[in-house]
């Protein structure tokens, strides 16, 4: 990049930051500088700490309305809205559930159903405070016991329950407050206790729904209710007449929805996600297909908004098994492959390479991990040699989505171009994931997507057991370091240890991170996804009629 | 020695001339002469794909990426018919995808061809209780949709080539059994089938020496539409995900994921696509004009 | 005595109800008494339809009878044991009306011929000198082993029908129509065949037609058909003369002079 | 007639009975189970064991089929594992729009069909003959998942004259009406202009044409009358390919109807769904062989009996 164009980057940025620019003319105007949209988000995001993170400024935004239907095209099959047991979090989970506590976009803790929190000095206990007069959609008060209830679900039974390991105790406290005692110091709970799956429910109402709970009944404490629940064709929730109102501080509508209903409906192939929103049968879509993304930038009834999605692409292989528990071998690959091209083709250019495990936005990414596992297929070729591999062949098994699939038809050729030959098998949903968690495949891509990305080293870590991953000793270490940290400062230092760790040892070989894309209508408002959210809120969303 | 002469009867049974005329009638029907051609280039570029396929190390062809030179349009330098969205040369692809359709294809369509001529000449020769017992197996069968048994099978066992080729067979072969029944009730008819068993030749032998060469002809023809039938339903089932699997090159897949790429470069879907259609094209209407040279009033349906 | 038939009987059923059982039946042969000698030539006359063809195929137990019985050279139907039914095939042979349905269109001449023959287990010389002499006795050459059916005329085939029916070395012969559908001047160089080799081979025959003119010339004795029942039985030239049933006599006042038009090729002989 | 309607009637009880057994047996032994889908993979290992244990799944395949045959036997088809949706409700739903879309599809392929096929047979080798043929090889030859990608670019992100999946008004009956007609369009052009061919061929139809009949009047009323019947009797087998079709033209156009979610509950392993929909469809089969034998049987009611030739 030339000086002139450095600094005109420079004064692009200062445009942005003072609200005279939106976020797509930034977009732009980075693009004819020859900077990718991603790069673009990422500077954004990191500038976007002042509360616009999602992108959008005040001043363009006029008059909220009341009314009317927001349409959403969705990049899945939904799934139960089950907060406590469900597969995962999708979409309307924040329209219908509150989580105790949130991230501002900066990735800074604020309050949501809890208005305070906070640690003793020995770090062994940790109080909230509960925000006075909330009541759940069934009209029921919501009261600190009803948190206690909830967290007790969630710590035994709840999707989440290992990360709750560490707490010994959960119970009400005084003053509408719940305390939790810890068995031993665990700065990172707090990680996890503002992610999607310990969202606040009525448990009362939950035990009297039983297997309708997230399908025909969800009673929380959203600004919106459930009302038809058809998971392979549409998600409709209505506004909430009676919400108290939003404790988020970066929520600005402080009453009930703008919005009627919010109806969601999921548009599974990459390529119609582009073309609903472009025919105007959906007013928000999520995820277009990479290629198309230009094609909708370019479209002036639309604002594409473009993050990084809180997720990455890697692979794990089977290392209890003959060759590919070979020292170096997982380093060959990882240096076999290259993620720029990956990122150019198969994403368009929508897409971070990554080098470590988690995507380059987070607020303790160590770029560290970058030397690590450059494209080098000199070396990969020489460690493959020096492990006395003269060739390495294996199965790779991956859920049957198209861009999985074509991530690995990518990554296949550029291991064929150092001798090593991977098949890759792609199955639904219903058999890769027992075959996964019994370690059958000799490798397996996955894509998590989750707001703290160490829950998912600590997981997947232990999937499906240290020894597949190898039993990586200073990446356990850091795991350890994360899982007994006391303070913020250890929790980071905690996780730039272990992402080091990580990209060295590669208990999994990260690939990507792809781009969180939000097209919508330009008749939608305040559509602020954040950088730190895998989903937006929508309190303060409105529609031109 | 008798005054009688050899008389010329047209319709000729003799391998040579009987090729010769067919040929003759085959190339009479503009359509049918277009159909044997498209079939005849497919069984070549099918067999070229099939060799792709099956002989090790040849994988390259299709595989080859270069992610520099993707979603090149058609007659760009190196590739005919352009390069997908990994920069693989679209034209092996279409070659090795058409191979993999000619084998699914003529496999599947030969073993419901097989079951088919087994059970139809059992239930049409022998007739009585082996007749009820099959028909109704036949009938139970015959029509049942096959995309529908493949999407059941598919979710049942992982869907794959080999789970719709089972589907495509357990349905199709009771097309052919319907067929080759009433051929052999109305062969059973015929005199030289009593003269043979005034002869005390066998049932089985019977069936294959004077049934089975005699009903060649119609079968073939119904062969034909089948294999058609067989590559339609494989690359439908591809298109929704329960068919071949990525990254196995069918042309239902390419055109799948083709799909993707309409906005940006349409050669991805739509040269697998019109290879497809060239094919069901090629097979349909040559079995049209070997129908009409075979046996006049067979129809499809 | 070769051939005893003893109230014989077939009966088709026409119609049936909800479980499958018949209701209504067509009576092809109705309790018929015939004997034939052996050497003699039996011609059976009647219109179409009226069971000849029927008791053709029962004679030659290609259809079970549904009552009576048939006693041929010594083996008793129904009843017969798969080593009788072995001899009893290669003892009766049966030639068709139609010389064109009759012959495999698939099959060369040589095949056609020495079909019968697969259990005599000869080598493929022999074979084909079988099939020669075969040739020569019906009077086509020899050339004609390699041909398929559909390269000869009427006649021709018909003597191909007759060389397979000879193949096994028979001692009857149904001859079902055999002439009916060929040129008349092609029928009288047939007939004339089958009179010298039913001589010469010392054959038992049924000659079967609808036509007393053409039976007349080579049958010893005659029995009329009418409905499926054997109305009348005796001497050729006595029925000639002096027939007795009504039927007869309708028969032989209405003989058609020019009937012999070949039939066209069917369309179905040529899949 | 009785006799045909009891022995097809016995025929589909049996084809019910072994296709139940099949459909619950297989889509339990497929690998993979439902508790896979509905579980999250951080807390598997106790969530899809409990949830075993709620739905029976940890039973014997065998008992879950008596389970299952003794609540259909009840009315009861329970309820959707995934949606907690009720199964006769989806049925109901997913019913009624297959059937607009069948129906739709159905209207067009007689409205293009019959009139085209007789005007390609009055004017042989015409423009309109030739031009039809075309469209019959055409809609024989092009599959019909490709025909869609190519009308939603064309029709839906192009010229925005048509959404381009979903559901609503008639609008998005179009698109996948169209596409799930086109081949059933071609075949039975091709059968009308046949049929009616071989009618104009036939001597009462000169017979006419001497006494002066209209040339239009032999045509579409005499003509197309007689050759009426192997179209009725195609109609069954057309119905037939039709519903096999709606599972790839419903998943495509993501057309909430019975294909589309049988497609998905069988990719979830939504057990009740699944088996309940895959006999539906086979009631669909049953129901549509049925009337094409009535329509073989009523054109042709002599049918012919084994062995009765004399």
């Amino acid at each position: 990049m030339t000086q002139t164009e450095e600094s005109e980057l420079r004064d692009t940025i200062e445009q942005y930051r003072n609200a005279r620019l939106t976020r797509r003319d930034f977009v732009q105007r980075a693009a004819v500088l020859g900077i990718s949209a991603s790069v673009a988000a990422s500077i954004l995001a990191a500038c976007g700490g002042g509360g616009g993170g999602g992108g959008t400024t005040t001043g363009e935004e006029g008059q909220p309305v009341q009314g009317g239907v927001l349409r959403m095209g969705y990049d899945r099959a939904f799934q139960k809205l089950d907060n406590v047991v469900g597969p995962w979090a999708d979409e309307p989970f924040t329209a219908i559930y509150e989580v105790p506590i949130i991230r501002d976009p900066g990735g800074k803790f604020v309050s949501s159903v809890a208005e305070a929190w906070e640690f003793s000095s020995d770090g062994l206990t940790l109080s909230m405070k509960i925000r006075e007069g909330l009541k759940f959609h069934s009209g029921a008060p919501l009261t600190a016991a009803n948190v206690a209830e909830d967290f007790n679900i969630f710590r035994t039974t709840g999707v989440t329950a290992n990360f709750w390991a560490p707490v010994k105790n959960v119970e009400e406290g005084e003053n509408n407050s719940v305390v939790l005692t810890l068995s031993k110091t665990n700065y990172g709970l707090i990680e996890t206790i503002s992610t999607l799956f310990q969202s606040i429910h009525n448990e009362a109402s939950r035990k009297a729904a039983g297997e309708g709970w997230g399908a025909t009944t969800v009673d929380a404490t959203g600004p919106f209710t459930l009302k038809t629940f058809k998971p392979a064709s549409e998600v409709v929730v209505e506004r909430w007449p009676d919400y108290p109102g939003s404790g988020v501080p970066f929520v600005t509508n402080k009453g009930p929805a703008y919005l009627d209903s919010i109806r969601w409906v999921p548009i599974l192939e990459p390529a119609n996600r582009a073309n609903e929103i472009e025919t105007g049968s959906v007013d928000i879509v999520k995820s277009p297909a990479a290629q198309d993304i230009s094609r909708l930038q370019s479209n002036d009834d639309l604002v594409v908004l473009e993050l990084q999605e809180l997720s990455n692409y890697f692979i794990t292989i089977d290392r209890t098994r003959g060759a590919l528990g070979q020292p170096g071998v997982a380093q060959a690959m990882s240096h076999a492959i290259d993620r720029q091209a990956l990122v150019d083709t198969v994403f368009f250019g929508h897409a971070v390479p990554t080098y470590g495990p988690i995507f380059p936005a987070y607020r303790w990414y160590d770029p560290g991990v970058e030397a690590y596992n450059e494209y080098d297929p000199d070396k990969a070729r020489d460690l493959l040699k020096s492990a006395g591999l003269s060739e390495l062949r294996f199965t790779l098994l991956t859920q049957n989505q198209p861009i999985q699939v074509q991530v690995l038809e990518a990554v296949g050729g550029m291991l064929r171009e150092v001798g090593i030959t991977m098949e890759v098998k792609a199955v639904e949903d219903a058999a890769f994931f027992p075959d996964m968690f019994a370690g059958k495949p000799d490798a397996f891509m996955f894509k998590w997507l989750w707001e703290s990305p160490t829950d998912n080293m600590r997981f997947f870590g232990r999937v499906p057991s240290w020894d597949y991953n190898g039993n990586p000793p200073k990446s356990m270490a850091g795991i350890d370091a994360w899982e007994s940290a006391a303070t913020e400062e250890q929790l980071e230092k905690a996780c730039r240890q272990v992402q080091l760790a990580w990209a060295e040892e590669l208990p999994f070989i990260p690939l990507v991170t792809q781009s969180l894309v939000w097209v919508h209508h330009k008749r939608v408002h305040n559509f602020r996804p954040t950088q730190t959210s895998i989903y937006p809120l929508f309190n303060d969303v409105w529609i031109e009629a | 020695m008798s005054v009688e002469q050899v008389v010329h009867v047209p319709s000729g049974h003799e391998p040579a001339r009987r090729l010769r005329e067919a040929l003759t009638l085959l190339f009479a029907n503009k359509l049918a002469s277009i159909g044997a051609l498209l079939a005849a280039a497919f069984v070549v570029v099918g067999v070229a794909g099939s060799v792709i396929v099956l002989v090790p190390g040849l994988d390259h062809l299709y595989t080859d990426q270069n992610l520099r030179a993707a979603l090149l349009p058609p007659l760009a330098p190196d590739h005919v018919l352009g390069t997908d969205h990994l920069g693989r040369d679209l034209a092996w692809r279409v070659v090795t995808g058409s191979g993999i359709s000619l084998m699914f294809g003529v496999a599947v369509t030969a073993i419901s061809m097989a079951i088919g001529m087994v059970v139809g000449s059992i239930a049409g020769y022998y007739g009585g209780i082996a007749d009820r017992l099959l028909s109704g197996a036949i009938d139970f069968t015959w029509g049942f949709p096959v995309i529908l048994l493949a999407v059941v099978l598919g979710g049942m066992l992982s869907p794959g080539l080999l789970v719709v080729g089972i589907a495509v067979a357990s349905v199709t072969w009771a097309g052919f059994a319907r067929m080759i029944r009433a051929e052999a009730i109305s062969l059973h008819e015929k005199e030289f089938v009593e003269a043979a068993r005034a002869l005390g030749v066998s049932g089985p032998r019977i069936i294959v020496r004077h049934l089975l060469p005699n009903m060649l002809g119609s079968t073939l023809v119904l062969g034909t539409y089948y294999v058609a039938a067989a590559i339609i339903v494989e690359a439908s089932l591809s298109f929704i995900g329960l068919g071949a699997q990525p990254p196995m090159p069918s042309l239902g897949q390419l055109i799948a994921t083709g799909r993707n790429f309409l906005s940006v470069d349409p050669w991805v879907a739509v040269v697998p696509g019109t290879a497809m259609a060239l094919i069901v094209l090629g097979l349909n209407t040559f079995g049209d004009g070997l129908r009409d040279v075979f046996d006049p009033r067979l129809r499809r349906w | 005595m070769l051939v005893e038939l003893r109230g014989l009987g077939k009966r088709f059923p026409v119609a049936r109800d909800i479980l499958r059982r018949p209701t209504r039946w067509l009576l092809a042969v109705d309790d018929v008494n015939l004997d034939v000698h052996r050497g003699e030539t039996l011609g059976l006359i009647g219109e179409s339809g009226c069971g000849k063809s029927t008791l053709a195929r029962l004679i030659l137990a290609l259809v079970p009878s549904t009552s009576g019985s048939a006693v041929v050279d010594g083996i008793r139907f129904p009843g017969a044991s798969r080593e009788e039914m072995r001899r009893f095939r290669r003892r009766v042979q049966i030639i068709f009306q139609d010389p064109f349905g009759s012959l495999d269109p698939r099959m060369k001449v040589e095949e056609i011929i020495t079909e019968g023959l697969s259990h005599e287990r000869l080598r493929r010389a022999e074979r084909r000198e079988r099939a020669k002499r075969l040739l020569e006795l019906v009077e086509l050459p020899v050339t004609a082993l390699g041909r398929y059916p559909h390269e000869f005329s009427g006649g021709q085939r018909q003597r191909i029908s007759i060389a397979r029916a000879l193949a096994p070395r028979p001692i009857l012969i149904v001859a079902d129509e055999p002439v009916s559908a060929l040129d008349v001047s092609v029928q009288g160089t047939i007939l004339n065949l089958l009179v010298t080799l039913q001589r010469e081979l010392s054959l038992t025959c049924i000659f079967i037609s609808h036509d007393i003119s053409v039976v007349r010339h080579v049958a010893d004795r005659i029995a009329v058909m009418h409905l499926g029942q054997i109305v009348e039985i005796g001497d050729s030239a006595e029925i000639l003369r002096r027939p007795l049933h009504p039927y007869t006599q309708a028969l032989l006042s209405s003989v058609p002079r020019f009937n012999y038009a070949p039939l066209p090729p069917r369309g179905e002989a040529r899949t | 007639m009785i006799r045909f309607v009891l022995s097809r009637g016995i025929r589909a009880a049996l084809i019910f009975v072994v296709a139940s057994v099949a459909v619950c047996y297989g889509l339990r032994v497929a690998p993979g189970s439902l508790a896979d889908i509905v579980t999250n993979p951080l807390n598997r290992a106790f969530a899809v064991k409990d949830l075993e244990e709620r739905l029976g799944l940890d039973e014997p395949v065998i008992v879950q089929y008596f389970v299952f045959v003794r609540n259909i036997m009840g009315g009861d088809f329970g309820v959707s594992f995934i949606s907690n949706r009720s199964v006769t409700e989806i049925i109901a739903t997913g019913g009624l729009n297959t059937l607009k879309l069948g129906g739709a599809a159905a209207i067009l392929t007689y409205f293009i069909s019959v009139p085209l096929g007789i005007m390609a047979a009055a004017r042989r080798n015409s423009v309109i003959d030739q031009g039809s043929m075309l469209i019959a090889v055409l809609g024989m030859a092009i599959p019909n998942f490709f025909l869609a990608i190519l009308l939603v670019r064309l029709f839906a992100v192009e010229l925005r004259w048509l959404p381009a999946a979903g559901q609503g008004g008639i609008k998005h009956l179009i698109l996948p009406a169209v596409v799930l007609a086109a081949e059933a369009i071609a075949i039975n052009l091709r059968l009308v202009r046949a049929s009616v061919l071989e009618q104009l061929s036939r001597d009462y139809i000169r017979t006419l044409r001497a006494k002066g009949a209209s040339e239009r009047r032999v045509v579409w009323i005499h003509a197309f009358r007689n050759a009426l019947p192997p179209v009725i009797t195609f109609g069954g087998v057309m119905l037939r390919t039709l519903l096999g079709y709606t599972l790839v033209v419903e998943v495509i156009f993501r057309y909430p109807g019975l294909g589309f979610e049988l497609v998905d509950s069988v990719l979830k392993r939504d057990y009740a769904v699944a088996q309940a929909l895959a006999l539906v469809f086979i009631a669909g089969v049953v129901l549509f062989n049925f009337l094409a034998d009535l329509g073989h049987h009523l054109a042709e009611p002599r049918i012919r009996e084994r062995g009765a030739a004399g």
